[in-house]
């Protein structure tokens, strides 16, 4: 019996981590992408390995998914981790009012939690404002962004799942009741269009999403909203800097290779395809960066770019859940053979993955069981060097 | 139907001498390369014209009277050019590889070419004068 | 296994060159810039008009300095101009069979060179 | 951001599978304080939907988008336009040398990722290994916990300016190199075996390319002149070793 055939759309964190969940559950699976892996908001992410703090006190659905699966990725996929922790710093009155709810919310989600003294906190990190008036030690990390969704593409081609990148879908192929049956796709390095078929396809576009339900007339509701982050040239911390307050505009500093990262901002767009980075954010993130981390105010900007966050649900902006759903479109648009997975977080790859993947197993009748939290992935190289 | 290549380009082995997209770096390795190229075309040319020397004084002298013109000097000019070039570059190479000056090679080739090319012109005038 | 390797672009490290080879360029070289450079002053500065007759170099070899330096400077000429061009040859990424030949023939050149150079340093120096 | 706007043309390589390499033009506004690979993803978003190009992080983190400009390689995220051209100007784009195309100003990396595994380069390291941020000296043994990502973003800008990897196809390389420096040849014989070898660091000829276009303070070039000392270390001590 052959076995079922799955089309990704999409090699951003949840196309590459749906991939690899599927192979190792033992479906045949193409992943489409109609840039290279990582090219749209999966590649931007200022690449915080949430230790779920974040949102202990608004969102605890989220921060529960964060704390476990950032638990499992630095098992999982150690290669591309920064496993220094975090700092939650309260700099002025209303921060110490919000570290209430935020112990709170922590012990909660069973998110591990230490506070420490401002001395104790400028000890480790010398380069935090020194005014701060306490600190909380949490397990935050730094990823890379394209080599963890590298790492997990590496381990889906080693299991079999072949990627088709330059393969922009056009359509989706319908048959005579408006089921879904496979991708109309153009390979962007022959220029030609090709049919291919399956018995399922995942919608994985995240901020696109709704522009490939459209395609069978199905809807997401899906709001793209984009942030804001730049880059300094001195790595002035080892931990990701948090404010210690409800999320806003540019309250996390954070430590990649050479340089930290200040984000970000939320705002909302009409064209996904191209958002300009705008002067103002890129302001706003060199003010609120100096006051985490004061050096900022004279370090050389390295880099200013954004990301298209794919928020789900009711809620403008920063009050929207920052949690995930997959979407089977039987069940909401009487669709057959779409299934689309989008919000969350990058932290939270693995975990939209499984459930993408329970929810495929169910739709084509497979028994399989999610192994993901266990299977060490393969080293990021191994994507490239493998022959297609 | 994926036509992913997994090989690196071809090298194509005049590549080294190709000057357009090089900097620095890259014109002091193709100028090595060429000056040793001559270099060692000379030595051997040098050894067989020296063995006039064994077949003694008329053949030898003839010879002398035959390179004493200015076209004869400059080519043995350009023969003293290129050690001195090849020479200070080498002492580039030498110093960086034993961790002198990496981090300032382009200046230290700049300030040893500026020397060589002051040593050439020493050169120049005392064979063209004497 | 070999092939999967050599279609991902890394082929078996081969010992075309290696640590000693090296060792000799990079120590002959700046030995070369000072015998050389004495050479080319000695010719063409401080010897009274430059050493412009026959009778000149003869006179000039009677030095018993000379000749050795000579014979000192013409084995390490050698020897770094064809490790040297060896080099540039490996770029051409010959076939091991004919690097080997190339090797011999590098070897012979070499050898050659030294027994007629050092002949010729010697006839030169017994005529005064 | 400045409100001058420039006119430039962004002249880009364009090779679709099988066909012979040309160029083409965009003439564009952009601001020139945008990066280079803002205005590349312009064309794609609104000029031409065909240009195939690789880029992820949007800053110097990745690797993806290196790409020669005007010549040159860089990492075209960040990359001020206004650094390589001017008002009217042509700004040519090329993908990078070395390499096979793929598909326009992408090219096919596999041959560095793989050389990059063989010599089993770090990905992540102590920090204070790391040859940077802080001078050795203030780290204290606390600090030896702390990992980090390692430098080398695995772009291969400094294969594609290496003018011995333009020679050699099969040199390893400056960035493979360093990463073999990084782990040290003491105690790997295998690893010695690979880098003292014709494709290794005797391939090197001191052109220092890969230094000057390195986008991520890896230094290459140190890296291999310093790498050839340790082989010279081993090897003599070798000698001792047998007798």
């Amino acid at each position: 019996m052959s076995k079922p055939h799955v089309i990704i759309i999409g090699a951003g964190f949840t196309g590459t981590a749906t991939s690899h969940d599927l192979a190792l559950r033992g479906f045949d699976v193409t992943v489409i992408e109609r840039g290279d892996i990582c090219n749209g908001t999966s590649g931007r992410t200022h690449g915080l390995l949430h230790s779920g703090g974040r949102y202990a006190v608004k969102d605890q659905e989220s921060a529960i998914e964060c704390i476990d699966e950032n638990l499992i990725l630095r098992k999982i996929v150690p290669q591309v981790i920064e496993p220094n922790g975090g700092l939650f710093i309260a700099l002025d009155e209303s921060d110490l009012e919000y570290g209430e709810a935020f112990i709170e919310g922590c012990e909660a989600c069973h998110i591990p939690l230490e506070e420490i003294k401002p001395e104790a906190a400028l000890k480790l990190e010398p380069n935090i404002n020194p005014r701060l008036l306490t600190a909380f030690l949490i397990p935050d990390g730094t990823f890379d962004p394209l080599r963890l969704a590298l790492s997990f593409a590496a381990t889906a081609r080693k299991n079999g799942a072949k990627y088709r990148t330059y393969t922009e879908a056009k359509g989706l192929l319908l048959d005579g009741q408006g089921n879904v049956v496979g991708v109309k796709v153009l390979d962007r390095r022959s220029n030609q269009s090709i049919d291919l078929r399956a018995d399922l396809v995942v919608n994985a576009t995240g901020a696109w999403a709704g522009e490939i339900t459209e395609m069978a007339g199905a809807k997401v509701p899906v709001k793209p909203t984009p942030g804001v982050m730049v880059v300094y040239d001195r790595r002035f911390v080892q931990r990701a800097i948090n404010r210690l307050n409800k999320p806003g505009d540019g309250d996390i500093v954070l430590p990649q290779r050479r340089m930290v990262v200040v984000g970000t901002t939320s705002f909302e767009i009409d064209d996904l395809d191209y958002v300009p980075v705008r002067e103002e954010h890129v302001k706003l993130m060199l003010q609120k960066g100096a006051e985490l981390v004061p050096g900022i105010a004279h370090a050389r900007v390295r880099g200013k770019y954004m990301a298209t966050r794919p928020l789900i649900g009711a809620g403008e902006g920063r009050s929207a859940a920052r949690t995930f759903k997959c979407y089977d479109h039987k069940e909401t648009d009487n669709v057959e053979g779409l299934v689309t997975i989008t919000g969350g977080k990058a932290t939270t790859l693995r975990a939209m993955a499984e459930k993408t993947a329970d929810v495929v197993c169910a739709r084509l009748g497979v028994q399989a069981a999610c192994v993901t939290k266990d299977v060490p992935l393969a080293s990021y190289r191994e994507y490239y060097m493998q022959p297609n | 139907m994926d036509t992913r290549h997994n090989r690196p380009a071809p090298g194509r082995f005049w590549s080294w001498f190709f000057p357009v997209g090089r900097q620095t770096g890259g014109w002091a390795y193709a100028l090595n390369r060429i000056t040793a190229l001559g270099l060692t075309f000379y030595l051997f040319l040098h050894l067989i014209v020296l063995s006039l020397l064994a077949r003694g004084p008329e053949a030898y002298d003839r010879f002398l009277a035959l390179v004493s013109n200015p076209i004869w000097i400059f080519g043995e000019l350009l023969v003293v050019a290129a050690a001195i070039l090849h020479g200070f570059n080498g002492i580039r190479i030498v110093l960086t590889t034993f961790g002198v000056s990496v981090t300032r090679q382009k200046q230290l080739f700049y300030a040893l070419m500026v020397i060589a090319v002051i040593a050439i012109l020493i050169f120049g005038i005392h064979m063209f004068t004497v | 296994m070999a092939q999967v390797a050599a279609t991902q672009g890394v082929s078996k490290p081969k010992s075309g060159e290696n640590v000693w080879l090296w060792l000799v360029k990079i120590v002959s070289g700046p030995l070369l810039v000072i015998l050389l450079g004495i050479h080319l002053i000695v010719n063409h500065f401080l010897s009274p008009g430059g050493l412009l007759t026959y009778a000149d170099i003869v006179a000039y070899y009677k030095n018993p300095v000379i000749p050795v330096m000579e014979i000192a400077f013409l084995a390490t000429v050698v020897t770094h101009s064809l490790t040297g061009l060896r080099g540039i040859v490996l770029d051409l990424k010959p076939a091991h069979g004919v690097m080997q030949i190339v090797n011999s023939f590098l070897i012979a050149l070499g050898l050659a060179s030294l027994a007629y150079g050092t002949w010729l340093i010697l006839t030169i120096a017994s005529k005064g | 951001m400045s409100e001058t706007k420039w006119n430039i043309t962004l002249r880009i390589y364009r090779q679709k599978e099988g066909e012979v390499p040309h160029y083409d033009e965009y003439r564009m506004e952009v601001e020139p304080d945008e990066y280079v690979l803002d205005a590349v993803e312009r064309v794609w978003a609104f000029r031409d939907r065909t240009v195939c190009f690789r880029h992820a992080c949007h800053h110097s983190t990745c690797g993806a988008c290196g790409m020669r400009i005007n010549g040159v390689e860089k990492l075209s995220c960040i990359t001020y336009i206004r650094d390589v051209t001017a008002d009217g100007a042509v700004l040519k784009i090329e993908p990078l040398r070395n390499f096979p195309v793929v598909s326009d100003l992408v090219v096919d990396m596999g041959s560095l990722y793989a050389r990059m595994e063989s010599v089993h380069a770090q990905s992540v390291l102590p920090v204070p290994q790391a040859e940077i941020e802080n001078p050795p000296g203030q780290w204290d043994a606390e600090d030896e916990g702390y990992l980090r990502l390692v430098d080398c973003i695995e772009c291969g800008l400094c294969i594609s300016a290496c003018p011995s990897a333009a020679t050699s196809s099969g040199y390893l390389g400056p960035a493979v190199l360093a990463g073999a420096q990084a782990n040290g040849v003491k105690g790997r014989p295998e690893l010695l075996q690979l880098v003292d070898s014709e494709d290794g660091v005797w391939r090197c000829h001191s052109a220092f390319e890969c230094t000057a276009v390195c986008p991520s303070f890896v230094d290459p070039a140190r890296r291999i002149m310093d790498l050839r000392t340790q082989i010279v270390v081993e090897r003599i001590k070798g000698l001792f070793r047998k007798s």
